[in-house]
């Protein structure tokens, strides 16, 4: 149980987690992650509150800034990169986005087209009219 | 002091259930004593109770899976009989509250306590073996997964003695769930044992995925793997990915039941169809977390006993992980009926019809195995050639219910009930059962008996057909599912012919029973000396029969698929001389552990105070599972070290019953 | 050795088949209403593409196991043989091939037999609103300003027009002769149109389980030609009491296989009040609609 | 049969050294194994937020006459306990790096900087649910309200465990030091922590600012 530092020098394999370079340069790299964070947090809040944007436009530009965040985090904090010792990691990733999109997506497609399709009577008679 | 627990939650003046729990207590009881006279206790608590070894926790959930089978088994009879006889109002032996328990319950019961933990028991015990490495990647995870499940186990059936088990179907749809429709304390006995059982599951399909993904043999490349774990590789992803959401929709419909929340409710703004959308997207990929393993099953089978390779490895591969993904994109096709727009019902019917593609290779690719083999008519095989007639009917009704106009007219009836039925019984129960007789010889170190085996299978087959076949043509006739009367006297022809198929079944299961038996008493006769009793192709069957449990003395060597195959083509002297030239080297096993078996514990007593809601058991029983875990959590050694002296003797005395003394 | 008893076993569920066909009464083998026509063929028609190819898979299947037994000396033993480039291809083929005819039979019909499709036809459709009760079926015709229970009366050669809610749990309405079922939901309103060809009477069942009265949730459709069923409503309009606030109570009590009794009026809005109940305050309080989805505005079209 | 390993590749002592690389080589050193296996439970996790979202998303506007989101939320709070969560998510780096030296004092300084802010964090959220439960907006209120509690809840949950887990780590090395087990676990955690932060982002997006609108 000793040889504890020898753990990370593994050629092959990393776990989600590891960063491979120095620590110096890892630290950079949370200072990165960390500035890069709040300037995109910081535009959500901005742009959620402002008024200067256009108003239909803004829940799309959340939506970007929320999913460029979560892929900073997961670059600088989580170090989850493409490279190839990282392929399982980012694998499973993958299949985990997948697995969240169909389910978030096709819930709500299914939702809503149940719900358009069930609302009460007068309503419904102009909606097939159209 | 106990919640809405009090004498009148013991059904008393009920006289099938007094009768069914009192048998049901008897039995436990007995076999508690008969162990206490052996003084079996301290042997059950070291080598089982407390094991981490995969093998033994595979046996286990095999063993749990089995009796459940008959638990399950017994609601189909009364089910069977009580429709075969319930023409008229109010006709039957089973009031309707009762009725629709045991609908509710075999179907639970079935799906999360007989298929699943038979599924995963299977994936346990060969995966590691098949691949070549020791054991799992978290053993006493495993352990907990286990007695989880069991804990889960123990809640439904408790429901039995103490209280009643939901009467809303296997689903629970609410607003019939919701406290208001369902106010006793059924649901709630469904909910906790699932969402116990559940997370049991969710950390086993995490634990298996670990460990095909992370610990192969030296030289296993993904695409040398056998397909049995490529098969549990796509089933436990499918696991990670489907359980959570049942964990959340269970979630909040406790939430409505017990804060009063308003997800699911009619009132305050809730949403009924969020729960049955929810529901699905895990309930779809489910039956494929359970068909897929089964798939792999067969092609071990169907390889070994046709003594060939499996035909088109690479599109099998494909295939499997093809129904993976897509699985998650069909699940509407169980709410063709609910409203939604001619896009949606479409797309969803397309989607569905498409897995059809990968399913059909497989088939042809089990038929294309079996050409210019040398077919040994084995009971497993006798199962999986059974699967391959029987399951492409299931399917065919499968794609059937998935254009949508006719599902208009088959949803809910007993045509439904027929094709999954046809695909659960004719795949899944099929393909357990062949993996159960396949693998035996490895778990125990003995065969089991042939003609029994066989007599089982055409007892299954033949009650199968007799059992279902009618159910499609009653579908049709417009009977629907989950009737405790009719009134069409036309219909019960057909319903005796399906009470005697049951029949048929009953006797297949009792053959299983008689098998098991004899082949134990006759143990000495049919022991498997050489570990390799059906010229097995893959690497589980180069371990001793039953295999020591480090499995793997020094870990092998693997230089492509089916290794076990091609190492056995090599010169038998070359192998001998080579056992006894092999450097050993000590290894480390995982110590056993009781912290599956204790948390297990407090997961009873914490659902049990829940459904009765006894908050002081409640508190109790959290601090107790908080506790578990921070001693868990606080442990260092966890492995202790088998010296190589030791492994010498053993795997040398192995080589020489299987190159000199065995038969190979 | 595998073969005669998985002949029998077949020949035996074939012929279970066959022979049910051969009396068919009733049940959606014997459709009244070009709904129900059309989904039956659907079905045999899917049902046939698909047997043109399980049936030979089966065969087959059969076939390949037997001759290649470990017995038959006459077959050839190819220990290696594992891949063929040209088999694989057709395997894949085959199945996909099916698909795609299937996936198209199944998208068009889906669109053409979609439940709040109205049906052709010359006459204007009569409207019925339908609602699940704890168990039993209530009909109300808002047009009539009548409605019945457990009875379901229409004009032969008419399509019919439903809406459909429900007061509790969740139903299945369905007239397996007719054709397409759909789901009742409390606060939602489901549509469906059928049409019953020639008149006579067709049973109708819940096909959605709610509960312990779930098997007694029956009610008869009873097709009349039109001067009959005009003159039934005027038989109803005339006698039985009125379906206001206190009788509408006494129907949310649950109860089993109810009479099947016509009212001679029924209190306004109650449907609409069902299905959005916020209109009503003496219904309990429910929304169903999608939420956040904007109606359109009552009074113009975007 | 295991004898094939003469002549071939043959495996060392096992327990630590096993060969790297898991295909090649034989299964993974047991750091990686335990990372990837706790990375797939992180997966799993998300999986199930992703359905309390869903719901959340479904019943948004559910609020059944009752308080909506725009009514009840409070921008700048939401502002604070996003800050909190990111220094803590940044300061549990520091904790790995300081780990990673074997520099326990900084160590020591990192864990309680993230717990700190945690639990700021937490308290921030109690504080805004008791005030949005004295103004009755409670989670029987409405469909809404009972999507909020759940989703919101459910992340402060995990953020409370987390900080039970760091405090519970903290020992273990002050008792054990830098053993592997110990290691492997603060590994763990650090993984965790960061996973809460990243749910938090789509929590403050989709909850807050877009729930608000
Ligand atoms: C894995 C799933 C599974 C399995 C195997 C079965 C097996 C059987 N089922 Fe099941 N059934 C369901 C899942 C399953 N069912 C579900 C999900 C429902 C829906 C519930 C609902 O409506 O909510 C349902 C509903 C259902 C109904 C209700 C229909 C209705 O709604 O009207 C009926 C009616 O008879 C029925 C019958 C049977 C019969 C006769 C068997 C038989 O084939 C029984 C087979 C017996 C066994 C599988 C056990 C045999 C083996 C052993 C005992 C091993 C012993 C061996 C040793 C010791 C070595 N089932
Ligand atoms: C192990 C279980 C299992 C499996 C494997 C399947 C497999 C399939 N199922 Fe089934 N299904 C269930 C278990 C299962 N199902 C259960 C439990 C329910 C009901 C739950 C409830 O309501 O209580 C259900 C319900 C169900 C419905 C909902 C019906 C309704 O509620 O109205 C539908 C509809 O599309 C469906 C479709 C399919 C299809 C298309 C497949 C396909 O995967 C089948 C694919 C296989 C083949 C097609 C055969 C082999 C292929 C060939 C030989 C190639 C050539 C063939 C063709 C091209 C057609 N299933
Ligand atoms: Cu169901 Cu709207
Ligand atoms: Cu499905």
């Amino acid at each position: 149980m000793a040889d504890t530092t020898q753990e990370h020098t593994h050629g092959g394999d990393t776990a989600p987690g590891d960063s491979r370079e120095e620590l110096l340069s890892s630290l950079k790299a949370y200072v990165i992650g960390l500035a890069l964070a709040i300037i995109l947090t910081a535009t959500s809040f901005w742009a959620a509150g402002t008024h200067v944007l256009w108003q239909p436009g803004v829940p799309i530009g959340l939506a970007v800034l929320a999913v460029a965040q979560m892929g900073v985090h997961l670059v600088f904090f989580l170090h989850i990169t493409t490279g190839p010792d990282n392929t399982n990691n980012v694998l499973a990733l993958a299949f985990g986005v997948l697995i969240v999109f169909l389910v978030v997506a096709g819930s709500l497609w299914i939702m809503a087209n149940l719900s358009a399709n069930m609302m009460p009577l007068e309503m419904m008679d102009l909606h097939h009219q159209r | 002091m106990f919640g809405k627990l009090s004498w009148s939650a013991i059904p008393i003046n009920e006289p099938i259930d007094m009768i069914a729990s009192g048998l049901m207590i008897l039995a436990v009881l007995g076999v508690l004593a008969w162990v206490t006279v052996k003084g079996y206790w301290p042997y059950l608590w070291r080598e089982w109770l407390t094991s981490v070894d995969h093998k033994r926790i595979g046996v286990m959930y095999v063993a749990l899976a089995l009796v459940m089978l008959l638990r399950g088994f017994t609601d189909a009879v009364m089910m069977r009989l009580q429709q075969a006889v319930s023409v008229g109002p109010d006709a039957g032996y089973l009031p309707p509250e009762h009725y629709n328990q045991i609908f509710s319950a075999h179907g639970t019961i079935m799906i999360f306590f007989m298929a699943m933990p038979f599924v995963i028991g299977l994936m346990n015990f060969a995966v590691p073996l098949q691949l070549g490495i020791r054991d799992v990647a978290f053993p006493t995870l495993n352990s907990v997964s286990l007695w989880l499940t069991a804990s889960g186990i123990l809640l439904t059936n408790m429901s039995l003695v103490v209280g009643e088990f939901a009467r809303t179907g296997w689903l629970a749809y609410p607003p019939l769930s919701e406290l208001k429709y369902s106010p006793g304390v059924g649901v709630d006995y469904y909910l906790w044992a699932l969402q116990i059982s559940g997370v049991g599951t969710l950390l086993s399909g995490i634990n298996l995925a670990t460990t095909i993904l992370k610990m192969r043999a030296p030289g296993m490349s993904y695409m040398r793997m056998p397909v049995f774990c490529w098969t549990s590789l796509a089933s436990n992803l499918l696991i990670i990915a489907a359980f959570p959401v049942l964990t959340a929709t269970f979630a909040m419909l406790l939430l409505d039941r017990y804060l009063g929340m308003h997800f699911f409710t009619a009132d305050g703004d809730g949403n009924p169809m969020m729960y049955v959308n929810l529901i699905w997207v895990w309930g779809h990929p489910e039956v494929y977390i359970l068909i897929l393993p089964c798939f792999g099953v067969f092609s071990e089978v169907v390889s070994t006993f046709s003594g060939k390779p499996l035909f088109g490895y690479r599109s099998m591969v494909a295939a499997t992980m093809a129904i993976c993904i897509l699985s998650f994109i069909v699940w509407l096709h169980h709410f063709f009926t609910m409203g939604a727009g001619a896009n949606v019902n479409g797309f969803f019917g397309v989607m569905t019809m498409i897995i059809a593609v990968p399913t059909g290779v497989k088939v042809y690719n089990w038929l294309f195995t079996m050409y210019g083999g040398r077919v040994r008519f084995h009971a497993p095989i006798l199962w999986s050639v059974g699967f391959m007639v029987t399951f492409v009917i299931g399917g065919m009704t499968g794609v059937l219910l998935a254009v949508p106009p006719a599902d208009f007219i088959l949803h809910n009836s007993l045509f439904l009930i027929a094709h999954f039925h046809n695909v659960i019984i004719g795949g899944v129960v099929f393909g357990v059962l062949a993996g159960y007789m396949y693998w035996f010889p490895k778990a125990f170190g003995f065969t089991l008996d042939e003609g029994w085996g066989k007599v089982s299978f055409w007892c299954w087959f033949v009650g199968f057909y007799l059992a279902f076949m009618p159910l499609y043509y009653l579908g049709m006739l417009g009977m629907t599912r989950r009737l405790q009367h009719y009134d069409n006297p036309g219909w019960q022809p057909w319903l005796i012919v399906a009470a005697v198929g049951v029949a048929f079944i009953l006797a297949g299961i009792l053959a299983l029973i008689i098998q098991l038996v004899v082949s134990i008493r006759t143990r000495e006769r049919r022991r498997d000396r050489t570990g390799d009793p059906w010229q097995g192709r893959t690497l589980e069957w180069s371990t001793p029969s039953p295999p020591p449990a480090w499995n793997f003395a020094v870990l092998p060597q693997v230089e492509r698929e089916d290794a076990y195959w091609h190492m056995k083509r090599r010169a038998r002297e070359e192998r001998i001389a080579a056992a006894e030239a092999l450097a050993y080297a000590p290894i480390h096993m995982p110590l056993n552990s009781p912290t599956g078996f204790v948390t297990a514990f407090f997961a009873v007593v914490t659902g049990f105070a829940l459904i009765w809601h006894i908050w002081w058991l409640v508190i109790l029983g959290l601090v107790g599972a908080l506790i578990t875990t921070l001693v868990f959590a606080w442990r260092d050694e966890s492995e202790f070290e088998i010296a190589a002296d030791e492994l010498a003797r053993v795997d040398r005395a192995h080589h020489q019953a299987y190159w000199v003394g065995g038969t190979p | 050795m595998a073969r005669p008893a998985t002949a029998i076993a077949l020949a035996a569920a074939l012929g279970l088949m066959l022979l049910g066909l051969a009396g068919c009464s009733g049940g959606i083998l014997d459709p009244q209403g070009p709904v129900a026509v059309q989904e039956l063929t659907i079905l045999w028609d899917s049902m046939g593409i698909m047997l043109a190819i399980v049936i030979p898979t089966i065969l087959a299947t059969l076939g390949v196991a037997w001759w290649f037994r470990a017995g038959n000396t006459r077959a050839r033993y190819r220990p290696d043989w594992e891949y063929s480039g040209r088999i694989e291809m057709v395997v894949w083929a085959i199945p996909a091939m099916t698909v795609l005819l299937l996936g198209g039979i199944g998208w068009v019909s889906s669109r053409d037999l979609d439940p709040p499709k109205p049906l052709p036809a010359d006459t204007p459709p009569v409207t019925v609103q339908v609602v699940s009760l704890d168990w039993k079926w209530l009909f109300i015709y808002p047009d009539q300003n009548i409605a019945s229970i457990n009875h379901l009366v229409v004009p032969a050669g008419t399509p019919v027009s439903f809406q459909l809610t429900s007061d509790g749990v969740m139903n299945s309405f369905f007239v397996p002769q007719l054709g397409s079922q759909i789901y009742t939901m409390p606060g939602m309103i489901t549509r469906l149109n059928l049409q019953a060809d020639r008149p006579g009477r067709y049973s109708g069942i819940s096909a959605q389980f709610s509960g312990a009265g779930f098997p007694d949730m029956l009610f008869t459709l009873e097709a009349l030609p039109r001067d009959a069923f005009d003159s039934w409503v005027a038989t109803a309009r005339a006698q039985g009491e009125a379906l206001d606030a206190p009788a509408w109570a006494r129907l949310t009590q649950s109860s089993r296989a109810d009479r099947p009794r016509t009212f001679r009026s029924v209190m306004p809005g109650l449907f609409d009040a069902l299905a959005n109940p916020g209109h009503n305050p003496a219904l309990p309080q429910t929304n169903p609609h999608w939420p956040g989805h904007d109606y359109p505005p009552l009074d113009g079209h975007p | 049969m295991t004898a094939t390993t003469l002549g071939g590749h043959e495996p060392p002592h096992t327990h630590h050294g096993m060969p790297a690389s898991a295909s090649a080589a034989g299964p993974a050193p047991k750091r990686i194994i335990i990372a990837y296996g706790f990375w797939l439970f992180l997966l799993s996790d998300i999986v199930m937020f992703s359905a309390f979202f869903a719901t959340f998303a479904v019943l948004g506007k559910a609020t059944a006459g009752g308080p909506t989101g725009a009514e009840l939320f409070d921008a700048r709070n939401v502002a604070v306990e996003t800050a909190l969560l990111l220094f803590s998510s940044f300061s549990c780096g520091m904790m790995s790096l300081a780990m990673d030296a074997r520099h326990r004092g900084t160590f020591y300084l990192g864990a309680a900087i993230t717990f700190i802010l945690g639990l700021g964090f937490l308290v921030l959220e109690m504080r805004e649910f008791a005030d949005m439960v004295a103004r009755g907006a409670t989670a029987d209120r409405s469909a809404f309200l009972s999507g909020f509690f759940t989703l919101v809840g459910c992340h402060g949950a995990h953020v409370a465990v987390g900080l039970l887990w760091l405090a519970v780590m903290v020992a273990q090395v002050a008792d054990k030091g830098w053993r592997a087990t110990v290691l492997h676990r603060l590994m763990c955690f650090s993984l965790f922590w960061h996973a809460l932060d990243i749910i938090w982002v789509a929590l403050f997006t989709i909850v807050y600012l877009m729930g608000a609108r």
